[in-house]
Protein backbone atom coordinates (compact mmCIF):
# COMPACT_ATOMS: atom_id res chain seq x y z
CA UNK A 1 0.00 0.00 0.00
CA UNK A 2 0.87 3.69 -0.38
CA UNK A 3 -0.28 7.10 0.48
CA UNK A 4 -1.16 9.64 -2.43
CA UNK A 5 0.40 13.02 -2.38
CA UNK A 6 -2.12 15.30 -4.84
CA UNK A 7 -0.30 19.16 -5.42
CA UNK A 8 -2.49 21.94 -6.24
CA UNK A 9 -1.94 24.55 -8.50
CA UNK A 10 1.54 25.62 -8.68
CA UNK A 11 3.00 23.10 -5.90
CA UNK A 12 2.00 20.83 -8.97
CA UNK A 13 4.65 22.85 -11.39
CA UNK A 14 7.24 22.34 -8.54
CA UNK A 15 7.01 18.99 -7.93
CA UNK A 16 6.85 18.21 -11.53
CA UNK A 17 3.42 16.28 -11.26
CA UNK A 18 0.08 16.63 -10.10
CA UNK A 19 -0.03 13.25 -8.12
CA UNK A 20 2.59 10.57 -6.58
CA UNK A 21 2.61 7.71 -4.34
CA UNK A 22 4.57 7.30 -1.35
CA UNK A 23 5.32 4.60 0.66
CA UNK A 24 3.17 4.34 4.10
CA UNK A 25 2.28 5.17 6.74
CA UNK A 26 3.22 9.07 6.41
CA UNK A 27 3.53 11.64 9.53
CA UNK A 28 4.67 15.08 8.85
CA UNK A 29 8.48 13.80 9.47
CA UNK A 30 7.83 11.61 6.37
CA UNK A 31 6.18 13.46 4.27
CA UNK A 32 9.03 16.25 4.14
CA UNK A 33 11.70 13.76 3.66
CA UNK A 34 9.26 12.48 0.67
CA UNK A 35 9.06 15.64 -0.85
CA UNK A 36 11.49 17.58 -3.45
CA UNK A 37 13.27 19.87 -1.22
CA UNK A 38 11.31 23.76 -3.04
CA UNK A 39 7.69 21.83 -2.44
CA UNK A 40 9.28 20.55 1.18
CA UNK A 41 10.18 24.61 2.20
CA UNK A 42 6.60 25.67 0.61
CA UNK A 43 4.40 23.05 2.39
CA UNK A 44 6.60 24.43 6.32
CA UNK A 45 5.09 27.85 5.28
CA UNK A 46 1.85 28.90 6.76
CA UNK A 47 0.15 29.57 3.70
CA UNK A 48 0.26 26.23 2.47
CA UNK A 49 -2.58 23.79 3.96
CA UNK A 50 -2.75 20.19 3.99
CA UNK A 51 -5.80 17.78 3.94
CA UNK A 52 -6.40 14.01 4.41
CA UNK A 53 -8.70 12.17 2.84
CA UNK A 54 -10.33 15.29 1.90
CA UNK A 55 -10.40 16.57 5.39
CA UNK A 56 -8.31 19.40 6.44
CA UNK A 57 -5.57 18.90 9.16
CA UNK A 58 -5.36 21.42 11.78
CA UNK A 59 -2.40 20.88 12.71
CA UNK A 60 0.20 19.75 10.11
CA UNK A 61 2.86 18.59 12.18
CA UNK A 62 0.41 16.37 13.74
CA UNK A 63 -0.20 14.19 10.63
CA UNK A 64 -0.64 11.06 10.20
CA UNK A 65 -1.72 8.95 7.13
CA UNK A 66 -2.36 5.85 7.00
CA UNK A 67 -1.53 3.28 4.42
CA UNK A 68 -4.06 4.24 1.37
CA UNK A 69 -4.81 7.39 2.54
CA UNK A 70 -4.79 10.73 0.48
CA UNK A 71 -2.39 13.60 0.92
CA UNK A 72 -3.31 17.01 -0.57
CA UNK A 73 -0.92 20.03 -0.50
CA UNK A 74 -3.30 23.31 -0.77
CA UNK A 75 -1.28 26.33 -1.68
CA UNK A 76 -3.45 29.63 -1.45
CA UNK A 77 -6.53 29.42 -3.62
CA UNK A 78 -7.59 31.77 -6.39
CA UNK A 79 -10.39 31.06 -8.14
CA UNK A 80 -14.03 31.94 -10.12
CA UNK B 1 -36.06 24.85 -1.08
CA UNK B 2 -33.81 23.24 -4.21
CA UNK B 3 -30.25 23.83 -4.19
CA UNK B 4 -28.60 22.97 -7.59
CA UNK B 5 -24.62 22.76 -7.53
CA UNK B 6 -22.57 21.97 -10.52
CA UNK B 7 -19.05 21.36 -11.37
CA UNK B 8 -18.66 21.37 -14.86
CA UNK B 9 -15.47 20.91 -17.46
CA UNK B 10 -17.95 21.54 -20.43
CA UNK B 11 -18.99 25.56 -21.71
CA UNK B 12 -22.12 25.89 -20.37
CA UNK B 13 -24.77 28.38 -21.73
CA UNK B 14 -25.55 30.95 -18.89
CA UNK B 15 -29.28 31.83 -20.57
CA UNK B 16 -30.35 28.19 -20.94
CA UNK B 17 -29.87 27.28 -17.36
CA UNK B 18 -31.48 30.80 -16.00
CA UNK B 19 -34.93 30.45 -17.71
CA UNK B 20 -35.55 26.78 -16.26
CA UNK B 21 -34.50 27.88 -13.11
CA UNK B 22 -37.00 31.17 -13.11
CA UNK B 23 -39.83 28.90 -14.05
CA UNK B 24 -38.97 26.16 -11.13
CA UNK B 25 -40.04 28.94 -8.65
CA UNK B 26 -43.13 30.56 -9.53
CA UNK B 27 -44.45 33.44 -7.13
CA UNK B 28 -40.48 34.73 -6.38
CA UNK B 29 -40.40 37.99 -5.49
CA UNK B 30 -37.08 38.15 -6.67
CA UNK B 31 -34.28 36.66 -8.40
CA UNK B 32 -30.92 37.55 -8.54
CA UNK B 33 -28.18 35.99 -10.90
CA UNK B 34 -24.39 37.06 -11.63
CA UNK B 35 -22.14 35.08 -14.69
CA UNK B 36 -18.57 35.64 -14.49
CA UNK B 37 -16.58 35.51 -18.02
CA UNK B 38 -13.08 34.97 -19.02
CA UNK B 39 -12.34 38.84 -19.85
CA UNK B 40 -11.07 39.55 -23.21
CA UNK B 41 -9.55 42.95 -22.80
CA UNK B 42 -6.13 42.05 -22.33
CA UNK B 43 -3.26 39.42 -23.29
CA UNK B 44 -4.89 36.44 -21.57
CA UNK B 45 -4.94 33.87 -24.34
CA UNK B 46 -6.86 31.50 -21.94
CA UNK B 47 -7.29 30.66 -18.41
CA UNK B 48 -6.89 27.24 -16.41
CA UNK B 49 -9.02 26.76 -13.54
CA UNK B 50 -7.71 23.24 -11.28
CA UNK B 51 -9.61 21.84 -8.33
CA UNK B 52 -9.47 19.23 -6.15
CA UNK B 53 -12.18 16.60 -6.54
CA UNK B 54 -12.36 15.87 -3.09
CA UNK B 55 -12.76 19.31 -1.46
CA UNK B 56 -14.22 21.50 -4.36
CA UNK B 57 -17.53 20.31 -5.02
CA UNK B 58 -18.40 19.20 -1.31
CA UNK B 59 -16.88 23.19 -0.14
CA UNK B 60 -18.97 24.14 -3.25
CA UNK B 61 -22.06 22.35 -1.69
CA UNK B 62 -21.62 23.65 1.52
CA UNK B 63 -21.22 27.26 0.38
CA UNK B 64 -24.48 26.74 -1.26
CA UNK B 65 -26.15 25.24 2.04
CA UNK B 66 -24.84 27.81 3.97
CA UNK B 67 -26.66 30.67 1.33
CA UNK B 68 -29.68 29.27 0.93
CA UNK B 69 -30.36 29.43 5.18
CA UNK B 70 -28.47 32.96 5.78
CA UNK B 71 -30.65 34.83 3.08
CA UNK B 72 -33.78 32.52 3.34
CA UNK B 73 -33.85 31.69 -0.20
CA UNK B 74 -36.66 29.82 -2.29
CA UNK B 75 -33.84 28.01 -4.66
CA UNK B 76 -30.26 28.29 -5.56
CA UNK B 77 -28.18 27.79 -8.48
CA UNK B 78 -24.62 27.43 -8.42
CA UNK B 79 -22.39 26.63 -11.65
CA UNK B 80 -18.71 26.51 -12.09
CA UNK B 81 -16.46 25.67 -14.90
CA UNK B 82 -13.19 24.00 -14.19
CA UNK B 83 -10.61 23.17 -16.82
CA UNK B 84 -9.50 25.40 -19.69
CA UNK B 85 -11.34 28.17 -20.82
CA UNK B 86 -11.28 30.87 -23.29
CA UNK B 87 -11.90 34.49 -23.68
CA UNK B 88 -15.80 35.05 -23.38
CA UNK B 89 -16.63 31.66 -22.21
CA UNK B 90 -18.70 31.70 -18.44
CA UNK B 91 -16.46 30.32 -15.73
CA UNK B 92 -19.19 30.76 -12.65
CA UNK B 93 -23.15 31.65 -12.64
CA UNK B 94 -24.82 32.04 -9.44
CA UNK B 95 -27.93 32.44 -9.04
CA UNK B 96 -30.94 33.01 -6.12
CA UNK B 97 -34.76 33.50 -5.49
CA UNK B 98 -36.28 34.67 -2.40
CA UNK B 99 -39.39 36.56 -1.75
CA UNK B 100 -37.60 39.80 -1.53
CA UNK B 101 -35.06 41.50 -3.54
CA UNK B 102 -32.56 42.31 -0.63
CA UNK B 103 -32.18 38.41 0.12
CA UNK B 104 -31.63 37.37 -3.49
CA UNK B 105 -28.86 39.76 -3.77
CA UNK B 106 -27.45 39.79 -1.18
CA UNK B 107 -27.14 35.56 -1.55
CA UNK B 108 -25.56 36.39 -5.19
CA UNK B 109 -22.99 38.44 -3.89
CA UNK B 110 -21.96 36.25 -0.63
CA UNK B 111 -21.55 33.06 -2.80
CA UNK B 112 -19.51 35.20 -5.62
CA UNK B 113 -17.20 36.48 -2.87
CA UNK B 114 -16.36 32.87 -0.95
CA UNK B 115 -16.41 31.16 -4.61
CA UNK B 116 -13.59 33.31 -5.30
CA UNK B 117 -11.13 33.29 -2.21
CA UNK B 118 -12.99 30.51 -0.12
CA UNK B 119 -13.14 27.81 -2.95
CA UNK B 120 -11.12 25.30 -3.61
CA UNK B 121 -9.91 26.55 -6.86
CA UNK B 122 -6.50 27.66 -8.64
CA UNK B 123 -6.45 29.45 -11.56
CA UNK B 124 -3.66 30.53 -14.21
CA UNK B 125 -3.29 32.24 -17.15
CA UNK B 126 -1.76 31.80 -20.46
CA UNK B 127 -0.23 34.59 -22.04
CA UNK B 128 2.23 35.63 -24.64
CA UNK B 129 4.94 33.90 -22.57
CA UNK B 130 3.49 30.89 -21.03
CA UNK B 131 1.06 30.01 -18.00
CA UNK B 132 1.04 32.14 -15.26
CA UNK B 133 -0.29 31.02 -11.99
CA UNK B 134 -2.64 33.51 -9.96
CA UNK B 135 -1.52 34.66 -6.43
CA UNK B 136 -5.08 35.28 -4.33
CA UNK B 137 -5.84 39.51 -4.01
CA UNK B 138 -6.11 41.58 -1.08
CA UNK B 139 -9.16 42.82 -2.36
CA UNK B 140 -10.61 39.02 -2.46
CA UNK B 141 -9.61 38.67 1.35
CA UNK B 142 -11.24 42.28 1.83
CA UNK B 143 -14.31 41.55 -0.27
CA UNK B 144 -14.79 38.11 2.12
CA UNK B 145 -14.20 39.98 5.56
CA UNK B 146 -17.67 41.97 4.50
CA UNK B 147 -19.58 38.94 5.48
CA UNK B 148 -18.01 38.39 8.82
CA UNK B 149 -18.81 41.47 10.32
CA UNK C 1 -21.18 51.78 -23.45
CA UNK C 2 -24.76 51.65 -24.05
CA UNK C 3 -27.73 52.25 -21.94
CA UNK C 4 -31.13 50.72 -22.71
CA UNK C 5 -34.16 52.09 -20.39
CA UNK C 6 -37.71 50.46 -21.04
CA UNK C 7 -41.21 51.72 -19.83
CA UNK C 8 -44.00 49.34 -20.76
CA UNK C 9 -46.98 48.21 -20.16
CA UNK C 10 -47.10 44.97 -21.31
CA UNK C 11 -45.44 41.98 -19.88
CA UNK C 12 -41.76 40.88 -20.94
CA UNK C 13 -39.56 37.76 -20.70
CA UNK C 14 -36.73 38.37 -19.05
CA UNK C 15 -34.81 35.85 -20.03
CA UNK C 16 -35.52 36.83 -24.14
CA UNK C 17 -34.09 40.06 -22.86
CA UNK C 18 -30.87 38.65 -20.97
CA UNK C 19 -29.25 37.10 -23.99
CA UNK C 20 -28.91 39.52 -26.41
CA UNK C 21 -27.82 41.69 -23.88
CA UNK C 22 -24.98 39.82 -22.60
CA UNK C 23 -24.08 38.95 -26.85
CA UNK C 24 -23.97 42.61 -26.59
CA UNK C 25 -21.11 42.82 -24.29
CA UNK C 26 -18.37 40.19 -25.60
CA UNK C 27 -15.71 40.05 -23.49
CA UNK C 28 -17.48 41.53 -20.30
CA UNK C 29 -15.84 40.34 -16.93
CA UNK C 30 -19.63 39.89 -14.93
CA UNK C 31 -23.54 40.51 -15.76
CA UNK C 32 -25.13 40.74 -12.80
CA UNK C 33 -29.24 40.95 -13.20
CA UNK C 34 -32.04 41.05 -11.20
CA UNK C 35 -35.76 40.20 -12.45
CA UNK C 36 -38.55 41.45 -9.42
CA UNK C 37 -41.86 39.37 -10.04
CA UNK C 38 -45.27 40.15 -8.46
CA UNK C 39 -45.47 37.50 -5.58
CA UNK C 40 -47.62 34.96 -4.99
CA UNK C 41 -47.52 34.41 -1.94
CA UNK C 42 -50.43 36.30 -0.21
CA UNK C 43 -54.17 37.08 -1.27
CA UNK C 44 -53.11 39.75 -3.56
CA UNK C 45 -54.97 39.12 -6.99
CA UNK C 46 -53.28 41.77 -8.90
CA UNK C 47 -50.73 44.85 -8.57
CA UNK C 48 -51.16 48.08 -10.41
CA UNK C 49 -47.86 50.49 -10.95
CA UNK C 50 -49.02 53.80 -12.16
CA UNK C 51 -46.28 56.21 -13.58
CA UNK C 52 -46.40 59.89 -14.44
CA UNK C 53 -44.99 60.13 -18.28
CA UNK C 54 -43.03 63.67 -18.08
CA UNK C 55 -41.12 62.51 -14.89
CA UNK C 56 -41.31 58.80 -14.68
CA UNK C 57 -39.06 57.87 -17.68
CA UNK C 58 -36.78 60.86 -17.69
CA UNK C 59 -36.31 59.93 -14.01
CA UNK C 60 -34.78 56.15 -15.13
CA UNK C 61 -33.24 57.53 -17.83
CA UNK C 62 -31.25 59.72 -15.15
CA UNK C 63 -31.01 56.71 -12.26
CA UNK C 64 -29.18 54.76 -15.61
CA UNK C 65 -26.32 57.18 -16.31
CA UNK C 66 -25.96 58.03 -12.96
CA UNK C 67 -25.19 54.10 -11.98
CA UNK C 68 -23.48 53.24 -15.35
CA UNK C 69 -21.21 56.27 -14.53
CA UNK C 70 -20.84 55.49 -10.82
CA UNK C 71 -19.83 51.66 -11.30
CA UNK C 72 -18.00 51.77 -14.54
CA UNK C 73 -20.25 49.69 -16.30
CA UNK C 74 -20.03 48.45 -19.93
CA UNK C 75 -23.77 48.21 -20.36
CA UNK C 76 -27.02 48.76 -18.51
CA UNK C 77 -30.44 47.46 -18.77
CA UNK C 78 -33.03 48.79 -17.11
CA UNK C 79 -37.00 47.53 -17.94
CA UNK C 80 -40.19 48.31 -16.03
CA UNK C 81 -43.61 47.14 -15.92
CA UNK C 82 -46.51 49.75 -15.52
CA UNK C 83 -50.53 49.24 -15.51
CA UNK C 84 -52.20 46.23 -13.84
CA UNK C 85 -50.33 43.13 -13.24
CA UNK C 86 -50.83 39.49 -11.96
CA UNK C 87 -49.04 37.15 -9.86
CA UNK C 88 -46.21 35.74 -11.33
CA UNK C 89 -45.51 38.35 -13.86
CA UNK C 90 -42.26 40.34 -14.02
CA UNK C 91 -41.97 43.80 -13.31
CA UNK C 92 -39.08 44.79 -13.31
CA UNK C 93 -35.38 44.07 -14.79
CA UNK C 94 -32.13 45.10 -14.51
CA UNK C 95 -28.75 44.00 -15.78
CA UNK C 96 -25.47 44.79 -15.74
CA UNK C 97 -22.05 44.83 -17.40
CA UNK C 98 -18.93 45.33 -16.09
CA UNK C 99 -15.10 44.45 -16.03
CA UNK C 100 -15.31 43.18 -12.55
CA UNK C 101 -18.04 41.24 -10.29
CA UNK C 102 -18.36 43.62 -7.81
CA UNK C 103 -19.37 46.86 -10.40
CA UNK C 104 -21.98 44.78 -11.81
CA UNK C 105 -23.46 43.57 -8.84
CA UNK C 106 -23.36 46.93 -6.74
CA UNK C 107 -25.28 48.48 -9.91
CA UNK C 108 -27.97 46.32 -10.06
CA UNK C 109 -28.80 46.55 -6.42
CA UNK C 110 -28.14 50.27 -6.58
CA UNK C 111 -30.53 50.54 -9.72
CA UNK C 112 -33.10 48.13 -7.50
CA UNK C 113 -32.98 50.67 -4.35
CA UNK C 114 -33.52 53.78 -6.04
CA UNK C 115 -36.44 52.32 -8.76
CA UNK C 116 -37.89 51.20 -5.53
CA UNK C 117 -37.82 54.17 -3.13
CA UNK C 118 -36.85 57.00 -5.32
CA UNK C 119 -38.76 56.69 -9.09
CA UNK C 120 -41.95 58.04 -9.65
CA UNK C 121 -43.83 55.09 -9.06
CA UNK C 122 -47.13 54.71 -7.28
CA UNK C 123 -48.52 51.08 -6.69
CA UNK C 124 -51.45 49.45 -5.20
CA UNK C 125 -52.78 45.95 -4.77
CA UNK C 126 -56.18 44.18 -4.99
CA UNK C 127 -57.06 42.24 -2.74
CA UNK C 128 -60.57 40.68 -1.96
CA UNK C 129 -61.99 43.82 -0.53
CA UNK C 130 -60.47 45.82 -3.30
CA UNK C 131 -57.55 48.02 -4.18
CA UNK C 132 -55.11 49.17 -1.42
CA UNK C 133 -52.55 52.68 -2.21
CA UNK C 134 -49.35 50.92 -0.61
CA UNK C 135 -47.17 53.20 1.35
CA UNK C 136 -43.41 53.55 1.05
CA UNK C 137 -41.85 51.24 4.08
CA UNK C 138 -38.64 52.31 6.12
CA UNK C 139 -36.88 49.30 4.90
CA UNK C 140 -36.50 51.05 1.56
CA UNK C 141 -35.67 54.37 2.98
CA UNK C 142 -32.70 52.63 4.75
CA UNK C 143 -32.10 50.77 1.77
CA UNK C 144 -31.86 53.88 0.13
CA UNK C 145 -29.75 55.59 2.85
CA UNK C 146 -26.93 53.28 2.52
CA UNK C 147 -25.41 54.79 -0.79
CA UNK C 148 -25.26 58.38 0.35
CA UNK C 149 -22.68 57.18 3.39
CA UNK D 1 -56.26 78.40 -22.63
CA UNK D 2 -56.20 76.59 -19.00
CA UNK D 3 -53.94 74.77 -16.71
CA UNK D 4 -54.06 70.48 -16.42
CA UNK D 5 -53.55 69.08 -13.13
CA UNK D 6 -52.15 65.63 -12.91
CA UNK D 7 -53.13 63.79 -9.93
CA UNK D 8 -51.00 60.21 -9.09
CA UNK D 9 -51.49 57.54 -6.79
CA UNK D 10 -54.16 57.76 -3.98
CA UNK D 11 -54.47 61.59 -5.10
CA UNK D 12 -56.25 60.84 -7.96
CA UNK D 13 -58.83 58.70 -5.87
CA UNK D 14 -59.21 61.93 -3.67
CA UNK D 15 -59.75 64.10 -6.33
CA UNK D 16 -62.13 61.88 -8.31
CA UNK D 17 -59.68 61.70 -11.73
CA UNK D 18 -56.81 61.47 -12.29
CA UNK D 19 -56.61 64.45 -14.81
CA UNK D 20 -58.37 67.85 -14.28
CA UNK D 21 -58.42 71.47 -16.09
CA UNK D 22 -58.63 74.60 -14.21
CA UNK D 23 -58.35 78.08 -15.36
CA UNK D 24 -55.04 79.59 -15.58
CA UNK D 25 -52.81 81.00 -14.90
CA UNK D 26 -52.25 79.52 -11.35
CA UNK D 27 -50.48 80.35 -8.43
CA UNK D 28 -50.12 78.52 -4.95
CA UNK D 29 -53.28 80.04 -3.36
CA UNK D 30 -55.20 79.88 -7.08
CA UNK D 31 -54.32 75.91 -6.80
CA UNK D 32 -55.45 75.48 -3.45
CA UNK D 33 -58.56 77.28 -4.29
CA UNK D 34 -59.23 75.09 -7.45
CA UNK D 35 -58.39 71.52 -5.21
CA UNK D 36 -61.04 69.96 -3.73
CA UNK D 37 -60.39 70.60 0.63
CA UNK D 38 -59.30 67.16 0.75
CA UNK D 39 -56.68 66.93 -1.72
CA UNK D 40 -55.77 70.71 -0.83
CA UNK D 41 -55.54 69.61 2.72
CA UNK D 42 -53.33 66.96 1.15
CA UNK D 43 -50.94 69.39 -0.94
CA UNK D 44 -50.23 71.46 1.88
CA UNK D 45 -48.73 68.23 3.83
CA UNK D 46 -44.33 68.21 3.26
CA UNK D 47 -45.14 64.73 1.85
CA UNK D 48 -46.83 66.03 -1.75
CA UNK D 49 -44.55 67.15 -4.06
CA UNK D 50 -45.64 69.53 -6.87
CA UNK D 51 -43.76 69.80 -10.90
CA UNK D 52 -44.58 72.13 -12.98
CA UNK D 53 -44.03 70.61 -16.23
CA UNK D 54 -42.46 68.09 -15.36
CA UNK D 55 -39.87 69.80 -13.01
CA UNK D 56 -40.21 69.45 -9.17
CA UNK D 57 -40.91 72.56 -8.08
CA UNK D 58 -38.63 73.32 -4.87
CA UNK D 59 -40.86 76.12 -2.75
CA UNK D 60 -44.41 75.10 -3.43
CA UNK D 61 -45.34 78.60 -2.48
CA UNK D 62 -43.66 79.74 -4.74
CA UNK D 63 -45.45 77.95 -7.72
CA UNK D 64 -46.10 79.79 -11.11
CA UNK D 65 -48.01 77.78 -13.46
CA UNK D 66 -48.72 79.94 -17.25
CA UNK D 67 -51.40 79.04 -19.33
CA UNK D 68 -50.84 75.71 -21.21
CA UNK D 69 -48.78 74.25 -18.17
CA UNK D 70 -49.13 71.18 -16.52
CA UNK D 71 -49.04 70.60 -12.77
CA UNK D 72 -48.78 67.29 -11.31
CA UNK D 73 -49.58 66.30 -7.71
CA UNK D 74 -46.98 63.71 -6.47
CA UNK D 75 -47.75 62.06 -3.02
CA UNK D 76 -44.91 59.63 -1.57
CA UNK D 77 -43.87 56.90 -4.32
CA UNK D 78 -44.06 53.00 -3.69
CA UNK D 79 -42.64 51.42 -6.62
CA UNK D 80 -40.97 48.61 -7.51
Amino acid sequence: MAVKLVFLGKLADLAGGPERDVAGPLDWDGLLAALPPQVAAQVQGQKVKLALDGALVADKAALAAPDGSEIALLPPVSGG
Amino acid sequence: MAIHVHLVDQPFNPGALLGPFTNAHPGYGGLASFIGAVRGDDDVRALELLHYEKMTRPGMEALAEEAAHRFELLGLLVMHRHGVMEPGEPIVMVAACAQHRRGAIAAVDYCMDHLKSDSWFWKRELRADGWHWIEPRDQDHSDLARWSK
